[in-house]
C-alpha cells in the first residue's frame, strides 16, 4: 500500500451520472485484488477536505492503470467527475482485503445494486478467467442507472437485471433474482455489494439457502487505513473475538473488510 | 540548517512535530505510509482502564473545511495495550506520548499508575477532553476543579511528565489552564475538538449515532490558535498546540503564538505523511528566514 | 404550497429567514442586489448609543471554510440611527429588527427606551456577545449574571420583543439561556461568532488589526446547531438559528433542530441574494416533501 | 451594479504569474468606469470561500466584455488562474467609484506598481481617447514582473519603467521616475495605484510638489459593496465629516473608494 500520484488517463460518463475513470497507477495495478478499494484525494484547495473511498473496477497490469466507477452523489463525486485528462491526484492503496475464493468449481452468483456494482466486475472477470461460472444480477433504480452491456460482459456468462421501475429487465428488486437463483440450481457461493438494506436482505436469503455469502461493506470514512476507527460496523457477538473484550464489538471496514463473511455482520437496525 | 529541537516539558523532542491522539492510532497502520523517525513523536489514542467498543455508526461526517467525529473512545483497554500494543510502540524511533482516559478521577489514576511499568514513554498526555463519550460533550475538562482533580491524582501516581489535554468548549480556557498547572501538570495540549452536529434533513435524524460529535480540521484553526495565544499569557509550562495543523504554515502560526510543539490530527486522514511534510516546511521556513533555532519562534508573536 | 409563515415570539414573519446583524448593514446597499419583500426580515448592524469608529484594520481575513473579522462595532450610534437610517429601513416590505448594544447595563437600556418612538421596529436583537469590542472577546453574554442584568433592563425599558444574542464562547449555552429567558427574554438568537485569530508568520504579527476576531460562515455551522439542539432543549421561548447557514439545506438543519427562524450571514458576502435563495429552497423542500406547515418540522429531530 | 453571470472568454498568462481574463459580461462593459473594479465568485465548493476583487483593466462596449489582469499569489487568484474558457462565474459590478476627471487639457501622470497597474490601463487608454498627455510610470520586481509593451501602449504616450533590480527599465523604485517627473515639467494630475508604501511615498511626493494625486486603495475585502464594512482605511480627521463622530473615522474602501484623493487618506501606520 502506497499513497501512489495517479495521472487520470480518462474520466467518462457511462451511464446516467455514472463516470468511469481510468488512472494511470502502476503500483496499485500490479496489486489491487477484487474487493480492494482505494482512498483518492479530489482536492488539494481543502474542499472537499476528505478523500473518496472507491472500489478498484477493472486493472490492466501491463499498461498500468486501474479503473474506478463511480456515481456523482455529492460533493467529492462532484468533483472527481469534473477532473479531466492529465491531472494528477494522490490515491492510497490498495486497501482493504478483498473477496475469499470460492472452491473449486463453484457455481458462483454476484449480486451488485447501485454504486456496490464496481467491485463486482473487477471479481466477475478474475472468477471468469479461472473458469468459475459466473452469474451477475445487477440491481438499479432504473434503465437510466444501469450500466451499458459491453461493461458488464467481462464480467459473467449470465447478466441478469432488475429495475424499481421495470424500464430494464425484470420489474422489481435484485433480490428476487436471487431468490429465484437461490430456488434454482442454487450457486455455492455468493458474493453481494449495494445499499445496506440490500446487502442485509441478501445476507437474509443466503443464510436460509445455507449458502456462503461474502458482502462489500460501506460506510463513512475519513482515513481508509485504520487510523481515525470511523468506518464501524457491528460484528455479531460470538465473532467479537475475546470474551469481555468491547474492543472488537465493532470492526473497521477499511482494514477488517470491507469484505466479511455475511454471517460475521450483525444485521439488526 | 535551523536546529527544529524541543525540550518539551523535560522530553527532548528532535522536532516540535507529533500527529495528534486518536489519528494515529497505536502507530501500525502509518508504518509503511510514513517515517516515524521523522517526527518529534506521537500521541497513541485514548487508553481507558476497560476495553471500550466506542459509539454505533455513523461516526464521522465531513463538513465546511472540518469533519465531526464520535468515535466514542474505541480502544482495547489497559492490559491490552501493556500487553500488546506497547511492543510495537516502544520500537519507534520517536517520542511516544500515551494518551489515557477514565470515567473517574480514581480511573486516571490507576492508569497512570499501570503505566509506570513501562519504560520509554516519553509523557502522557491526559484526555480530560473527549466530548463523545455522552451526546452534549460535557467532561472533566469543563470545570477547573474537576481538571484539577484529575491531573493532581495522576501528579501523584506518576514521574512522567503530564500533559493536561484542555477542551475548547469552555467560556474561560485560561482559567482551566492555570487550575490544571496549580494542579501539577507539567504542559498543556489544546485544543481537543468543538462540540457540533449535522442533521439529515430528509430523514430529520442527526447523522451521528452518538448525536453530536467534536469538529476538528482546518476549519477549527482559528479557534485553537487564539486559545493556545491566550493560554501562553496566563502559564508558564509548555504548550502543545493542536487543531486544524495542516501545513507548515499553520504549525508556524501556532508556534509564534506561543506553543512549544504542535500536533498534527485530521490532516493525517487526508495525508498519511502530513507530519513529516510539515516539519520539512518548518525547515525550510526557518532556513529561509534565518533563524537558528526554532525555540526563538516560541512566543514571538508581536502584538 | 407549503405556508412558510413563522410567528416569533409574536412578531410574524413571512418565512423563517433573516439577513444577520453586521452582514447587511442598514439595509440600503442591497437594495439594488436582493428583493427585501422576499424575505422574513432583516437585523440591522448593531446600534451602539454613541457613533464608533471600529478597529483599525486589517478586519477581515478568510480561513478554512469561513471568516474572521474584527469590525469592532463601527456604526453611526443611536441618534443619527433614528435620525437617518430609519427612514429607508422604515420603508422596507419585510420585518426590521434593530440590533443594540452598549458598554453598560445603563448604555443598554437607554438605546431601548429611546428607540421605543420608533413605530415599526419589528423587534430589538440585544447584542450581548460581541466579541470584538475588546482583544480576547470577552463581553456581557458570557456569565449568566451579566446577562441577565441587560436583558431585565432592556425589557424594563421596551416594550418589543426582546432577542438575546447569545455567544458561543461559553461552557454552557443553555445555562446563559435559562438566565436571559428568567430574565424576561421572549426569544433567544445564537450564535455570534467564535472567537479566533490568525497570524502572518512572515512578519510574525496578527493579522487582524484587534489581534483576535470573530469566526463565522459555514465552518462554525456544526457548532452553531449543537448549541441550537441544546438551547432548544433547555428553554421554550422561539430560537432563531445563526451561524454558517447558506443553502436551505443548511436553514432546515436549524429549523430540525429546534430554531422557528434563522438568519443569514456571512453567505450574504459571497452571494448578496443568498437569503431568497434560501427562501426559494426551504419551499422546494417542503412542497417535496409534502410538508404543508413549515412550523411542524420546528423541533423536529428524531434522537 | 449587477451580480453578473459571466462566461470566460479567455483566461492567459501574460507576464510571470499575472493573468488576463476576458470575461463576457455585457451589463458590467457597459457600465464600468475607469477605478472601478468587479467581485468575483471564483469558487462555488466554499474553498476559497469569499470572492475576489479585481480592477476592470479593459472593456469592450461592443463585444460587451471586460479585461481583468491580475497576479496569482494566493488561493483565490489560483483558483481563478485554473478555470478555463467557457466556464461561467458570478461577477459583482461595477463596484465602487472610479477616477475624477483631471483638468481640462492637463498633463497626467499614471504611477502603477505591481497588481496596481490593471486600473491604470483602462485610465490611461481613456484619457488618451480624451486627447490628454498621459505618461505611464510602471514599477515591477523585475523583468519577468513587468507587462509586455502591447498592454501598456495604448494606456499612454510615454511609458517608463523601472525595476528593483534594473533588469528592465530604470534600476530602482518608480517613485524615482516620479520624482524626475515632477522635477521637470511636472505633470497636472498624478493617479496612483500599487502597495501601499508605494501609494504613501507617491502620495507625500506630490504634496509637496502641489500636484494633485488619486489613490486607488486596496484593502482585504468580503462583500465589495459595503455591508461587512471590512474595508476599512483611516481618512484624515478634517475628512471624517461631522465633528464629533467617530463614525466617519473609516471610510469603506470597496463604496467611499477604491479611489480616495490622497490628501484624504491617513497615511501614518
Ligand atoms: C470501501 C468503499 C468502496 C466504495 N466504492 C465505490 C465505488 O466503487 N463507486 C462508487 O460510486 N461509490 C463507492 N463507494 C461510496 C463512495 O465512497 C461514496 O458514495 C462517496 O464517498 C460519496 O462522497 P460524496 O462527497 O460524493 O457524497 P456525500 O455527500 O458524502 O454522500 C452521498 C451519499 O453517500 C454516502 N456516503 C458518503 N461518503 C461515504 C463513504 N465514504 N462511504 C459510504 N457512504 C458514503 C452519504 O451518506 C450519502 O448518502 C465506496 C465506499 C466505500 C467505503
Ligand atoms: C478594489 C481592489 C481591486 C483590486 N484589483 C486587483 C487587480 O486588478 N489585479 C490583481 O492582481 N489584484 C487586485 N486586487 C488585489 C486582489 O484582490 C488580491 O490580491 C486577491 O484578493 C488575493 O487573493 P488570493 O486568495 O489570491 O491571495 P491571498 O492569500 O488572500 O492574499 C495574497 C496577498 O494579497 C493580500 N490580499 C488578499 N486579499 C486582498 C484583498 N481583497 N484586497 C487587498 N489585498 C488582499 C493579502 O494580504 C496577501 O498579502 C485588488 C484588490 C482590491 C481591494
Ligand atoms: C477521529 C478522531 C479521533 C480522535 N480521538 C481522540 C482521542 O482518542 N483522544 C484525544 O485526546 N483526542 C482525540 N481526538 C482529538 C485530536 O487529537 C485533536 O485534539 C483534534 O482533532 C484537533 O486537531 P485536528 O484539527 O488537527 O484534528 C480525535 C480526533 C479525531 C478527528
Ligand atoms: C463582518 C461581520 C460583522 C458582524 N457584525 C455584527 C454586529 O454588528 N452585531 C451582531 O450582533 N453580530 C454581528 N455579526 C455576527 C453575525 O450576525 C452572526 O451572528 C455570525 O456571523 C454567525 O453567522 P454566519 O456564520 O452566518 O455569518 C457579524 C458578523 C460578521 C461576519
Ligand atoms: S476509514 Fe479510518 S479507520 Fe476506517
Ligand atoms: S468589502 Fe465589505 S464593506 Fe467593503
Amino acid at each position: 500500500m502506497i499513497d501512489e500520484q495517479v495521472e487520470v488517463l480518462a474520466n467518462d460518463e457511462v451511464a446516467e451520472e455514472f463516470y468511469m475513470a481510468r488512472l494511470q497507477a502502476p503500483y496499485i495495478a500490479a496489486r489491487a485484488k477484487p474487493g480492494q478499494f482505494v482512498n483518492i484525494q479530489v482536492s488539494t484547495g481543502g474542499a472537499p477536505l476528505l478523500r473518496i473511498p472507491l472500489s478498484v473496477c477493472a486493472i490492466d497490469l501491463d499498461a498500468g492503470w486501474i479503473e474506478v466507477l463511480y456515481e456523482n452523489l455529492g460533493p467529492k463525486s462532484e468533483v472527481l467527475s469534473r477532473i479531466g485528462r492529465g491531472v494528477s491526484m494522490a490515491c492510497l492503496g490498495p486497501l482493504g482485503n478483498g473477496f475469499a475464493p470460492p472452491p473449486a468449481g463453484a457455481r458462483t452468483c454476484l449480486v451488485g445494486g447501485g454504486i456496490g456494482v464496481p467491485p463486482m466486475l473487477y471479481w466477475g472477470s478474475v472468477l471468469q478467467r479461472q473458469n468459475y461460472p459466473v452469474t451477475l444480477l445487477v440491481g438499479a433504480r432504473n434503465k437510466g442507472k444501469h450500466l451499458p452491456d459491453e461493461l458488464l460482459a467481462p464480467a459473467a456468462s449470465v447478466v441478469r437485471r432488475a429495475s424499481d421501475d421495470g424500464s430494464l429487465g425484470q420489474a422489481g428488486l435484485v433480490t428476487d433474482l436471487l431468490q429465484e437463483e437461490l430456488a434454482g440450481d442454487a450457486p455455492h457461493a455468493v458474493y453481494c455489494c449495494g445499499p445496506h438494506g440490500m446487502m442485509r436482505a441478501v445476507a437474509a436469503l443466503c443464510r436460509e439457502s445455507a449458502v456462503p455469502c461474502q458482502v462489500s461493506l460501506e460506510e463513512y470514512m475519513a482515513c481508509g487505513i485504520g487510523i481515525c476507527v470511523g468506518c464501524a460496523v457491528e460484528l455479531q457477538p460470538d465473532e467479537q473475538g475475546a470474551a469481555g473484550s468491547d474492543y472488537t464489538r465493532y470492526g473497521r471496514i477499511c482494514v477488517d473488510g470491507p469484505v466479511f463473511d455475511a454471517r460475521r455482520v450483525k444485521w439488526e437496525d | 540548517m535551523a536546529d527544529l529541537k524541543v525540550d518539551f516539558a523535560g522530553v527532548p523532542l528532535q522536532n516540535p512535530v507529533l500527529l495528534a491522539s486518536g489519528t494515529c492510532n497505536y502507530g501500525q497502520e502509518l508504518l509503511p505510509l510514513t517515517d516515524f523517525s521523522r517526527l518529534g513523536g506521537l500521541v497513541t489514542k485514548t487508553i481507558t482502564p476497560e476495553p471500550r467498543g466506542g459509539n454505533p455508526p455513523q461516526r464521522i461526517i465531513e463538513t465546511a473545511g472540518g469533519m465531526l467525529n464520535a468515535i466514542g473512545l474505541q480502544n482495547p483497554g489497559l492490559e491490552d495495550f501493556v500487553g500488546e500494543k506497547w511492543a510495537f510502540l516502544a520500537g519507534l524511533q520517536t517520542q511516544v506520548v500515551v494518551n489515557i482516559a477514565g470515567f473517574s478521577v480514581d480511573e486516571f489514576a490507576l492508569t497512570a499508575a499501570r503505566l509506570e511499568e513501562l519504560p520509554g514513554i516519553a509523557a502522557l498526555e491526559v484526555n480530560i477532553s473527549c466530548p463523545n463519550v455522552e451526546a452534549g460533550g460535557d467532561n472533566f475538562a469543563t470545570r477547573p476543579e474537576t481538571a484539577a482533580a484529575v491531573i493532581a491524582a495522576v501528579k501523584r501516581n506518576s514521574r512522567r511528565p503530564i500533559i493536561a489535554k484542555l477542551t475548547p468548549n469552555v467560556t474561560d480556557i485560561t482559567e482551566i489552564a492555570r487550575a490544571v498547572v496549580d494542579a501539577g501538570a507539567d504542559a498543556v495540549s489544546l485544543i481537543n475538538t468543538l462540540v457540533g452536529m449535522a442533521i439529515d434533513v430528509n430523514s430529520q435524524r442527526p447523522i451521528l449515532g452518538n448525536i453530536t460529535g467534536g469538529l476538528s480540521g482546518p476549519a477549527v484553526k482559528p479557534v485553537a490558535l487564539a486559545m493556545v495565544w491566550k493560554v501562553a499569557q496566563a502559564v508558564s509550562v509548555p504548550i502543545m498546540g493542536i487543531g486544524g495543523i495542516a501545513t507548515a504554515r499553520d504549525a508556524l502560526e501556532f508556534i509564534i503564538a506561543g506553543a512549544s510543539a504542535v500536533q498534527v490530527g485530521t490532516a493525517n486522514f487526508v495525508n498519511p505523511n502530513a507530519g513529516v511534510e510539515v516539519v520539512d516546511g518548518i525547515q525550510a521556513h526557518c532556513d529561509e528566514h534565518g533563524i537558528d533555532q526554532l525555540a526563538s519562534l516560541v512566543g514571538s508573536l508581536q502584538t
